[in-house]
């Protein structure tokens, strides 16, 4: 079959998914270099893309970062499952579809309004989007598949998306852990060894260490390191 | 007051919901869609011909089918209510006419950007100046760059379906842009017809503001900090890359209404008589006429071609190309000057050259079916006495 | 309850950046308002932090005392229009809408009355913050016309006397005889009496203030925002100047706002 | 219009001013007693 959506980086102007012909798939089958597939063979590609790429990372979005719906629970603690049994998977949250002046740090956090920052700073070459909401993820997959050399697999609670090169829809947490089953029966064919282990947290979170507090985990002592009216302070930390 | 209705998936309403002849005007069939469409807001603004479908949505508002109604300032602050509505994530209905809609363009043509979903009604009457509240749909024109849906209803029967498939179409997940029902002023809005109705304890299911490609700003759903529609502007710290694949999605969301117009529709076109050598391609009351022309031609033993093009938007590019694969002649008639249908067809098919701009009236004038007769007798070579007849 | 779309995934928690836990530890969102305010901004996460409006801006400062001032952060949506406010208001940690130029208190208009009709038992606070431009000039229809429907929400006119983000052209609220682009021999008509009008047209609350008393300029805010939760429509006409297009100096800003309240009258 | 002009003099075009309905009144009384009995 051909491959219609392939690995970018496609090039300055990218002509999108859909004007290229590609269709969402129907309920049921899924989506690969943009042709409708069988979910079980879409699944398999995307594990194998992220167990043989360098940086694999997932990518949660705000529909599984934030405690919304009573789903969010079981949805977020597959994605976790799914990102230990991937060796040296990272997870970077898009907590937030906002662009934020002057520039998001991108070790810690990617943002639709230009993920490829994220991607290339990290060196990501597969990753997997999940939880955001669809006209954002259609946004970043289709910069990603832009201006990037990265692997997108869209897993979308609804329909999918037609820009990334595996798409499966309807995903719920039991397709996640379906996918994770995939991802080591691939990885034992291929014959890598991994104990799971959990990916690293956010690099941009302070070490707990007690050494640095803020006003606030003073409490009600809060007004000893307030400055009092008239008292000058010159230099603050 | 609950009027206690039957809640139904669009497909029921419009396949399988039982239907009775009534005899009633345009304006009436699109307000009777409204009825049975569970919206929860309507926001009006007068302009003849508009202003009856949208006192009736009135009085429909009264009779409790509809929770909240109001009569705006004018065109722009209505439509751009119906965006502020929209976002909070309630199903919302409007219409307009000519100048209205051009007083309402710039927030309508904001409105796909900001993944509105919502319903908008286009009852088409003349652009001043000279001043004239007659049909002419040129203000179609305007509406075609602009990204919104558009279907163009030929008569009463088709005002109700397409307003009520409009309602299905606009919320889905992959589309959720608006999307705009037109019909010709007076010609359909003011005249009756027969239009088959369901009964209106029947109505469409209500809408769910979380099953959507964006998050309603109602400060339940995430992400907290939500913007929907970011102001990617000139600043330092956006590249220009999110506007362009922004407004590529948009039309993408456009082109996936097609399988929906086929779904709820049967299909952008309707074709009658296929194998024929010369065509009339034909939307809205314009098709009316030309269906008409057809039957003329017909008891003349003459083999005429019909193709009556319901959506305009998503344009139907692949249908219309198969229909006038073996065409001769195409002839395009129009209720406005500058010919925006005909435009649309010579830009699609290989051999625009076949196409016969025209005949083409407007300014409210009645487009006669020898009009059409005369361009079928020319394209058929037929001698001149014939014409006179 | 609404608050929870404010809490992490608990799995997640510790893959969030820094600034979005600090949000949810330390931010104002559930909190009272002795504990949060503008009597204790520093000691916790203010809404608003980076954006990218002129140093010195007065109108910065007083978008940072709205946010800080607000009832129920979780439960408000601002939205605002053009010009300067909305680079810092689009930075702030509550959502924001900005539709076209001009049309904020439609769009206030419809969106209040869609969050009646979907949370009929909760409070949304909707606040409209545009400058003099978007709600006097080019908005002044939907403006009025919102007060006279009597709309339930908050309206904040940012008057900076000039339109500042396109460079500073004459608006209907600079003083008479003022030179500004467009305007190149003096504007030939008088401030606009923005809040006659809004009195007027039926405002149940209206402030014309300059905010050099930061608690006066947070109960202003606060009181217009409780009273248009069921009374009516309230505005708020605050002076922010524009010290670039007015090339007040910045250490001067204060004493400038000092004084449009206490001594200069408009010639 | 001499008379106006002393008036103004005193005070700035931005001097405080606030106008608020009978109802507003009411309801600011209940809010910030409510207030005051939370804060002490």
């Amino acid at each position: 079959m051909s491959k219609k959506i392939t690995v970018g980086p496609v090039g300055y102007m990218p002509q999108s998914a859909p004007s290229m012909g590609v269709e969402l798939s129907p309920e049921g089958k899924a989506l690969l270099y943009g042709n409708i597939v069988e979910e079980e063979e879409a699944m398999r590609d995307a594990a194998k893309a992220l167990l043989t790429m360098n940086n694999p990372t997932i990518f949660p979005g705000p529909q599984v970062l934030w405690d919304w719906r009573e789903d969010v629970a079981d949805k977020s603690a597959a994605i976790l499952d799914l990102a230990s049994e991937i060796p040296n998977c990272k997870i970077i949250p898009m907590p937030d579809y906002r662009p934020k002046y002057p520039k998001i740090d991108v070790k810690a956090e990617i943002n639709p309004n230009h993920p490829n920052l994220t991607i290339l700073d990290n060196k990501i070459k597969a990753c997997v989007f999940i939880g955001v909401h669809c006209h954002y993820a259609n946004l970043t997959l289709r910069m990603i598949r832009a201006g990037t050399s990265c692997y997108t697999v869209a897993m979308c609670a609804m329909m999918g998306h037609e820009e990334a090169m595996a798409s499966i829809r309807d995903v719920h947490a039991d397709s996640i852990v379906k996918f994770k089953d995939i991802v080591i029966q691939v990885r034992n064919e291929l014959g890598i060894e991994h104990t799971t282990t959990m990916p690293p947290e956010n690099p941009s979170l302070p070490k707990e260490d007690w050494g640095s507090l803020t006003p606030a985990d003073y409490g009600e002592y809060r007004a000893l390191i307030m400055s009092k009216k008239g008292e000058h302070v010159t230099a603050v930390e | 007051m609950s009027l206690n209705k039957t809640l139904v998936d669009m497909d029921y309403l419009l396949n399988e919901a039982p239907r009775e002849k009534h005899f009633i005007t345009g304006a009436q069939a699109m307000a009777e869609a409204v009825k049975r469409a569970s919206v929860d807001m309507a926001i009006a603004y007068p302009i003849t011909p508009q202003s009856e479908v949208m006192h009736l949505v009135g009085d429909i508002y009264a009779q409790g089918h509809i929770k909240e109604y109001y009569r705006a300032e004018e065109e722009l602050g209505t439509m751009s209510a119906i965006a502020g509505a929209a976002r909070g994530g309630v199903r919302m209905f409007t219409a307009t006419s000519g100048p209205g809609l051009l007083r309402g363009l710039e927030a309508i043509v904001s409105w796909p950007g900001h993944r509105i979903p919502c319903v908008l009604g286009v009852l088409t009457r003349v652009v001043n100046a000279p001043l004239s509240i007659q049909p002419d749909n040129i203000e179609m024109a305007y509406l075609m760059h602009s990204g919104v849906v558009m279907l163009h209803a030929e008569n009463q029967q088709d005002t109700f379906d397409y307003t009520l498939a409009a309602f299905a179409i606009t919320e889905k997940v992959d589309v959720y842009i608006p999307v705009s029902v037109s019909t010709e002023g007076f010609f359909v809005t003011h005249a009756k017809g027969y239009v088959d109705m369901m009964d209106e304890k029947y109505a469409f299911t209500e809408v769910d503001p979380y099953h959507a490609p964006v998050p309603a700003m109602d400060n339940e759903v995430p992400p907290a900090r939500i913007q929907r529609d970011a102001p990617v502007q000139k600043s330092n710290f956006m590249s220009y890359l999110i506007h362009s694949v922004w407004q590529q999605e948009i039309w993408d969301c456009n082109s996936r209404a097609m399988k929906y117009v086929y779904q709820y529709l049967g299909g952008p076109i309707e074709v009658i008589n296929p194998d024929a050598d010369v065509f009339i391609v034909a939307s809205g009351c314009a098709a009316a006429q030309s269906r008409e022309a057809n039957r003329y031609a017909e008891e003349e033993g003459l083999s005429v071609g019909l193709v009556k093009v319901k959506c305009i938007r998503p344009w139907p590019r692949k249908e219309i190309n198969d229909a006038l694969k073996n065409a001769k002649t195409v002839i395009v008639p129009e209720h406005n000057i500058i010919g925006w249908l005909s435009k649309e067809i010579k830009a699609s098919i290989p051999n625009g050259g076949i196409v016969v701009e025209g005949p083409r009236v407007y300014g409210g004038m009645t487009l006669p079916v020898e009009l059409i007769m005369e361009e079928i007798y020319i394209a058929l070579g037929m001698d001149s006495e014939k014409l006179q007849a | 309850m609404s608050l929870n779309y404010m809490i992490p995934a608990s799995k997640f928690k510790r893959y969030l950046p820094k600034d979005y836990v600090e949000l949810v530890d330390y931010g104002p969102f559930g909190k009272k308002y002795s504990e949060v305010g503008v009597k204790n901004m520093g000691t916790y996460k203010e809404l608003v932090e980076e954006h990218p409006m002129c140093s010195g801006c007065w109108m910065s400062y007083y978008i940072k005392i709205i946010f800080a001032s607000l009832p129920n952060p979780e439960d408000t949506v601002t939205i605002g229009t053009a010009g300067c406010g909305r680079l810092a208001i689009s930075q702030a940690a509550v959502p924001f809408i900005y539709g076209n130029y001009g049309d904020q208190n439609a769009m206030a208009s419809g969106i209040t009355r869609a969050f009646r009709l979907r949370f009929p038992d909760r409070q949304k606070d909707v606040i409209t913050i545009a400058g003099d431009g978007g709600m006097m000039d080019i908005g002044f229809s939907m403006t009025m016309h919102a007060w006279f429907r009597r709309e339930k929400f908050t309206t904040i006119m940012l008057d900076n006397e000039v339109y500042g983000n396109t460079g500073g052209q004459e608006s209907g609220m600079s003083v008479e005889g003022a030179v500004l682009k467009m305007s190149p021999k003096g504007k030939n008509f008088g401030k606009m009496p923005a809040m006659q009008l809004a009195i007027t047209a039926g405002c149940v609350y209206v402030v014309k203030m300059s905010p050099t008393n930061i608690n006066k300029a947070s109960k202003a805010i606060r009181r217009a925002i409780f009273a248009a939760r069921n009374l009516g429509p309230t505005f708020i006409h605050v002076y922010t100047s524009c010290n670039i297009e007015y090339s007040i100096p910045t250490p001067d800003v204060f004493r400038d706002a000092k004084e449009k309240e206490k001594r200069s009258f408009c010639i | 219009m001499y008379l106006e002009m002393l008036k103004r003099k005193k005070k700035g075009r931005f001097a405080f001013e606030e106008f608020m309905t009978d109802e507003a009144k009411e309801l600011f009384k209940v809010v910030e007693a409510k207030k005051k009995k939370e804060v002490s």
